[in-house]
């Protein structure tokens, strides 16, 4: 190796080591102060690495709520909203790029105007429609609501990928005696894994995050999800962040793990989903 | 214009080794062509000339300059990509424009040079326009123009019409042909394809695995191929080989069951098996007489101009071999025939080897 | 195929019988903010289903804090849901919630006995519950704002416990020039934009002697209205007050009071148990509690909190909750929140109960201070007024408005609200 | 047995089409519908007494003459102007960064991935904790090269930067993921064309990198600037708004109205006008995508 090359591959490394600081700085900070008392964390001068690291922020983050009722909260509506959204968007996208729908460019910009409404001036009027239709404390009051929010960009991630697709496919196979739907959900459906992987992933991470709505939809403490569950923790008159801090690392892990082995299908499919929006 | 030298130019990505010390010389104004099949490493060597690829060891020299540490920009070098790499979002004026305007030139005279090549290449009334609104083909001449417009001391081409279709393919290799007629310039080209190559080129490399087979002109290539790669390479239908023993005196080679006159005397192998090739045009059908070797018709293959016929010739144990006769011979499968092999045009090639055994 | 449809049936049938067998059973559901210990309410309500067969208690935990819990609740309330039977509401809520109409008053179940059972509570509680003369709701458990000190520090300098804010500042200087301790303060009380910081602007000014509100206008004119700013302004000047206090709010003066940086502090009645006996406090055996200061002239008052029970107006069964609701605010549940989550009592007898005393020592003391205290404004609009107040302090104590812009905004904004 | 008949393609559409209309039609049109007819009215829940009389344009009148809505609508603006570029440049920073042909790929797309991943309450809580006065490590990173602590949240003017540099961090990574996303959709021979025809690393990105990642930017710009526009989270966990009402979003504004002050007419008003604010914010881009779809 050179001394050219070696400049290189120094100069990546801290790039990268910019890259990963950047992104893993307060999670890193997050796990130290979980493993430190609440003492400790209050000291002046601050500490950074815990003194005396302990666990047992984590073992009352599970006691004193049901932290994994949370993540499983989660897991349920971030999931059934993710499902959803994929498959209602699947057959919009479907309609609008490969079908000849009258006005189907008007179609996809009321689709993306009504996405850009204030989701946060909607929830009275929400919260008297799931009330009408029975659904407050039902999971569905905030998948249905979650789905709605995902489901521009999603169309949007899907149409861009059906586009790509040959026409031909779809000919043959309904030649081979597919019905136009079964052509979509057999053929255009899983040639365009990528975007609807990218969709899905989009999806559930928008799911994943949300708070004002859970906030307020879900008051019963079993079916709170992980963003309302975790500022449970702190009160009126309390804020403990060591707790916090563990049960936030807990409420990372999932998503962490779900990304980890995911990761190249995300960039993978943003990438080829991203750029023609 | 300048000529382009490599001295034992080495490449290796980490422990593997991919380019095993190349020398070459092509000579100011040469048209040289590397070609060779997928993965034989053709295409780094014209992206280290290039400055694309950092040479591992060894000399590049373009001219009198060692260019090893300079970078592409200062090799004074133009290149046309496989994929074109026209800029999408710049017309195609601009492409051409845009090593120009890196190196300040003035304004009349980048028009004046891309007018000219324009001119040459017949894109004159598409230089407004966007690459996505181009064929294929003016693709190629956009960049191919944008190569022209620079007058740098070498072309470099890197599968330039492997994009295109058959016929258009055809074309453009006359047009580069011509371009290079007229222009006389260094060009280093890099091909698959062994049409292109015999076509184009003052001198072919044959590279395979990272070595050059061989550096020669066409016609040498072709009739004195240098290895048994570089004999299968070149020529379609290629080469027909067969195992073979040559006689003891050096002069002929038993080639399944059958004697095949040589050409000269290999006293160097003989005794010893080896492998002996021929050409398809060097068979040719004949009458009974003393050399002639009985075969049969195995497929007709109609060209039109002519038509290609597989053989399994010799007796013992066929071996099958193609040949080429006139369109008018009506043969069928399974006729019987005599062919005979011209003496003069056979190869013999060594097992272990595979090098030529010329002596 | 016959049979398994016959099967099908009977498990239908069971679930039926077994759904109407609950029919004939109430259940009640309580709403509670996690600060309030649901634990504790669900064993009180445990209690209460072993004595009232055929009722059952749901506790329904919510937000964090007052306002999350609010939110929630404005949500559900607005579309009339009858989810919720029985609600815990802050003390600061019960005007808008009679005003709004959310809030089943309990005067026709109360009866004759009404008089009698208000008198029951301390007064404070009692005039806090009712509005228009109407009873909104029952007080759960009490709370006030008190003076914390360091007993070990004011012993040390020989000062006594501070009655009026300048001996506080006095007194604050000199322990915090002899101590040479960069890390101790004087004085902390809430400043960040939240609901606490509404009694920083309100204790000094009753102190004055003053209020916000005379007959139901709006008295902000006045210079004792200017007298908050003023003293506020003067103890970050001087240093006793942290320059940070903008940002301090109510859990961050019992960390800093606790880890033994600060002197004094005013905040509510949870600090004392967590000081006293979290592992970690600095401060143990040294707490002290008072009454606030005042001025020189005037009374000092104190800033009421506490829960309070009310009875949603689209519950379904109201009977029922009420009943709940009336063994919730009685002496015997005081008691036991007293024991088992040191809640402030609300009925002045229980502060002297052996038991209660004996868990809680410093009820003794605590007592007399609450009973000084006193309600913020009663207002339906509350929040709005709570906002005006609260941001402008902020904006003062950060240092964003002068003691002119910030009183004339809080003007200005509750203008509207008294007009 | 029956042919199957396929339906006809604009009824097949109609129908595919059908689940997204019902969803929007129930989630957000009526709701939308509900809250612009409740806009002119009064509705105070704190005074029922007043009933819910029709004022007309009362409460758009009143909006136009709150300071406090001026302020928020100006906060709003600021964080979007500040943010959108910011995320972008930062983002684009990430995204170029994360490019470079390292060996071992998950950490560093882990790294872009993460914030993107963790709930912006969090995000907010998080570094409110960081931008703390006394216990934060920003200040104890400055005084320990002897600067003195800032007051971060507690000015004006340092909390409106600590929640900008908040969003963001927290926005720039899928911003960086978009982004990262066009810049490996850029065939490579693009960049040895332009290093043979002389371009240095400068004239390559801008002559090449910026104008080909034109597209991706564009959608990564518009999705910012809808949700920057519904900033809400970051400076409600952070300052709550303060110092004051200093820091004070839109989205804050109206939900301070409708779910503390109880004003739903008001609100609704406030509302109408963010939506109004969002059209006119994104309608480039939709004439963008109208003309791009005439195009293709």
């Amino acid at each position: 190796m050179n001394l050219a090359e070696m400049k290189t591959k120094s100069m990546v490394m801290l790039a990268g080591l910019i890259v990963v600081i950047n992104g893993f700085f307060p999670a890193v900070w997050i796990f130290f102060t979980s493993l430190k008392t609440e003492s400790e964390l209050l000291q002046f001068p601050i500490t950074y690495i815990p003194r005396d690291p302990t666990l047992v922020n984590y073992y009352q983050a599970f006691t004193e709520k049901p932290l994994h009722l949370f993540i499983l909260n989660s897991i349920i509506v971030a999931g059934a909203s993710t499902l959803i959204t994929v498959f209602v968007a699947a057959l919009a996208a479907y309609a609008l790029t490969r079908l000849k729908m009258p006005k189907r460019n008007l179609l996809m910009s009321i689709l993306l105007a009504v996405s850009m409404f204030p989701l946060i001036s909607l929830i009275v009027p929400l919260f008297q429609v799931m009330r009408e239709i029975g659904l407050l404390n039902n999971y569905l009051s905030l998948i249905l609501p979650y789905t709605v929010l995902s489901l521009p960009v999603c169309t949007l991630v899907m149409a861009s990928f059906f586009q790509d697709i040959s026409p031909d496919l779809e000919a043959a196979a309904m030649v081979d005696g597919c019905t136009r739907l079964q052509a979509l959900f057999k053929i255009v459906m899983p040639l365009a894994a990528p975007g609807v992987f990218t969709a899905a992933i989009l999806a559930f991470v928008n799911a994943w995050d949300e708070f004002l709505l859970a906030l307020t939809f879900l008051s019963r403490e079993s079916m709170r999800t992980l963003s309302v569950g975790v500022t449970l923790y702190q009160g009126e008159f309390a804020f403990p962040w060591p707790l916090i801090s563990a049960a936030l690392i807990v409420a990372i892990v999932p998503v962490c793990i779900l990304i980890a082995i995911f990761q190249e299908r995300v960039v993978g499919g943003l990438t080829a989903g991203g750029v023609k929006g | 214009m300048a000529n382009v030298k490599l001295k034992q130019v080495v490449k290796s990505f980490g422990e593997t080794k991919v380019i095993h010390g190349i020398d070459l010389d092509i000579k100011s104004g040469e048209f040289v062509v590397f070609v060779g099949p997928s993965g034989c490493g053709k295409s780094t060597l014209l992206r280290m000339i290039a400055g694309l690829e950092t040479t591992t060891s060894g000399d590049i020299m373009i001219g009198t300059d060692r260019v090893n540490d300079l970078p592409p920009r200062s090799r004074d070098i133009a290149m046309v990509f496989q994929d074109y790499a026209l800029y999408p979002h710049k017309s195609v004026f601009e492409n051409m424009a845009f090593g120009l305007r890196l190196r300040k030139t003035p304004e009349a005279e980048i028009k004046k040079r891309v007018g000219d090549a324009a001119a040459i290449l017949q894109i004159e009334h598409l230089l407004e326009r966007k690459p996505r609104q181009l064929s294929g083909g003016q693709r190629q001449r956009v960049a191919m123009g944008r190569a022209i417009v620079r007058d740098p001391k070498a072309f470099l081409f890197d599968e330039p019409l492997s994009n295109l279709d058959a016929q258009l393919r055809n074309e453009m290799r006359t047009e580069i042909k011509k371009l290079h007629a007229r222009l006389g310039k260094t060009i280093i080209y890099v091909t698959h394809d062994q049409v292109e190559a015999m076509t184009l080129a003052d001198r072919i490399a044959v590279l395979s695995a990272g070595h050059v087979m061989q550096y020669a002109s066409p016609d040498e290539i072709y009739n004195r191929p240098a290895a048994k790669f570089v004999a299968g390479f070149t020529g379609s239908p290629s080469m027909n080989f067969a195992p073979g023993k040559v006689s003891a005196d050096g002069t002929s080679v038993l080639v399944a069951g059958s004697n095949v006159k040589l050409g000269y005397a290999r006293a160097s192998a003989a005794g010893s098996d080896v492998t002996f090739g021929v050409r398809p045009e060097d068979i040719s059908l004949s009458g009974e007489n003393a050399d002639a070797i009985a075969a049969r018709v195995v497929v007709v293959e109609p060209l039109g101009a002519e038509t290609l016929v597989t053989l399994a010739i010799g007796e013992s144990k066929p071996v099958e071999m193609i040949t080429r006769v006139d369109a008018d011979t009506k043969l069928l499968s399974g006729d019987q025939v005599k062919v005979s092999i011209n003496a003069a045009k056979t190869h013999v090639f060594d097992l272990k080897s595979e090098l030529a055994i010329t002596a | 195929m016959k049979l398994k449809q016959l099967a099908l049936a009977a498990t239908l049938a069971s679930f039926l019988v077994g759904a109407s067998a609950s029919w004939s059973q109430t259940t009640l559901r309580i709403f509670t903010g996690g600060q309030q210990r649901p634990d504790v309410m669900r064993k009180i309500a445990d209690e209460y289903e072993k004595r009232t067969p055929g009722v059952k208690i749901a506790v329904e935990v919510g937000g964090a804090t007052s306002e999350a819990q609010q939110q929630y609740l404005n949500t559900v309330l607005t579309s009339k849901d009858s989810a919720l039977d029985v609600v815990l509401i802050d003390v600061i809520r019960p005007a808008q919630w009679a005003a709004a109409g959310w809030a089943e008053p309990l005067d026709a179940y109360l009866g004759a006995d009404k008089a009698k059972v208000m008198s029951q509570y301390m007064k404070a509680y009692a005039d806090a519950n009712t509005v228009n003369g109407k009873v909104i709701s029952l007080p759960y458990f009490a709370d006030s704002q008190f003076l914390y000190y360091r007993k070990d520090l004011l012993a040390k300098y020989k000062r006594p416990v501070p009655k009026t804010w300048d001996e506080l500042m006095e007194t604050s200087q000199i322990i915090m020039a002899g101590e040479k301790n960069p890390n101790l303060r004087g004085f902390e009380t809430a400043g960040a934009p939240i609901e606490g910081t509404v009694c920083t602007f309100l204790v000094p000014l009753w102190g004055e002697g003053s209020d916000m509100l005379k007959n139901g206008k709006l008295n902000l004119d006045t210079p004792e209205a200017r007298q908050p700013f003023q003293l506020l302004g003067r103890l970050k000047q001087a240093g006793v007050m942290s320059p940070n206090v903008g940002e301090i709010v109510t859990d961050r003066i019992r960390i800093n009071f606790q880890a033994g940086n600060l002197i004094f502090a005013q905040t509510w009645g949870y600090v004392w148990n967590r000081s006293q006996n979290d592992a970690d406090s600095k401060v143990k055996g040294n707490v002290g509690v008072a009454v606030l200061p005042a001025s020189k002239t005037g009374k000092s008052a104190t800033c009421i909190g506490g829960w309070q029970l009310a009875v949603s107006a689209f519950s379904k069964n109201k009977a029922e909750a009420v009943k709940f609701v009336r063994y919730l605010s009685s002496p015997e549940v005081s008691k036991m929140q007293a024991i088992a989550a040191s809640h402030l009592p609300v009925f002045p007898s229980v502060y002297k109960d052996k038991d209660v005393v004996a868990a809680n020592p410093w009820f003794e003391f605590a007592g007399p201070i609450v009973e000084t205290a006193k309600s913020r404004p009663v207002t339906p609009r509350y929040q709005e007024v709570s906002d005006a107040i609260r941001s402008n302090m902020n904006a003062y104590l950060s240092g964003t408005k002068t003691t002119d812009v910030a009183l004339g905004d809080m003007k200005k904004r509750l203008e509207p609200v008294f007009k | 047995m029956k042919p199957s008949k396929d339906l006809s393609e604009r009824a097949l559409g109609w129908l595919l089409l059908a689940p997204v209309g019902i969803l929007l039609a129930l989630i957000v049109i009526y709701p939308v519908g509900q809250l612009i007819y409740s806009s002119f009215f009064t509705i105070r829940l704190t005074e029922p007494w007043l009933g819910t009389p029709f004022v007309g344009l009362e409460n758009y009148v009143k909006a136009w003459e709150d300071e406090r809505f001026w302020g928020a609508l100006q906060n709003t603006i600021l964080y979007i102007v500040i943010t959108v570029p910011g995320s972008l440049a930062v983002g684009l920073g990430l995204a170029m960064l994360a490019n470079l042909p390292f060996k071992r790929k998950w950490p560093v797309r882990l790294a872009l991935l993460l914030p993107w991943a963790l709930p912006l309450v969090f995000a907010g809580l998080i570094f409110r904790w960081f931008f703390d006065f006394k216990l934060g490590f920003v200040n104890d990173f400055i005084t320990r090269f002897g600067f003195d602590p800032v007051p971060w949240l507690t000015n004006p003017m340092m909390a409106k930067i600590a929640i900008c540099i908040t969003i963001i961090w927290k926005s720039s990574s899928f911003m960086a993921l978009v982004l990262l996303a066009g810049l490996q959709s850029i065939p490579k021979s693009l960049y040895e064309a332009a290093e043979v025809d002389g371009a240095s690393k400068w004239v390559q990105f801008k002559e090449i990198t910026l104008p080909m990642l034109v597209p991706a930017i564009f959608v990564a710009l518009i999705f910012r600037t809808i949700t920057a526009i519904q900033t809400f989270d970051i400076p409600y966990a952070m300052t709550g708004g303060g110092p004051g009402d200093s820091t004070e979003t839109l989205a804050m504004y109206i939900h301070k109205n409708t779910l503390d002050f109880l004003d739903f007419g008001y609100g609704s008003a406030l509302a109408a006008i963010m939506f109004i604010v969002s059209i006119v914010a994104t309608s480039g881009y939709l004439r963008y995508t109208q003309r791009s779809a005439g195009r293709d």
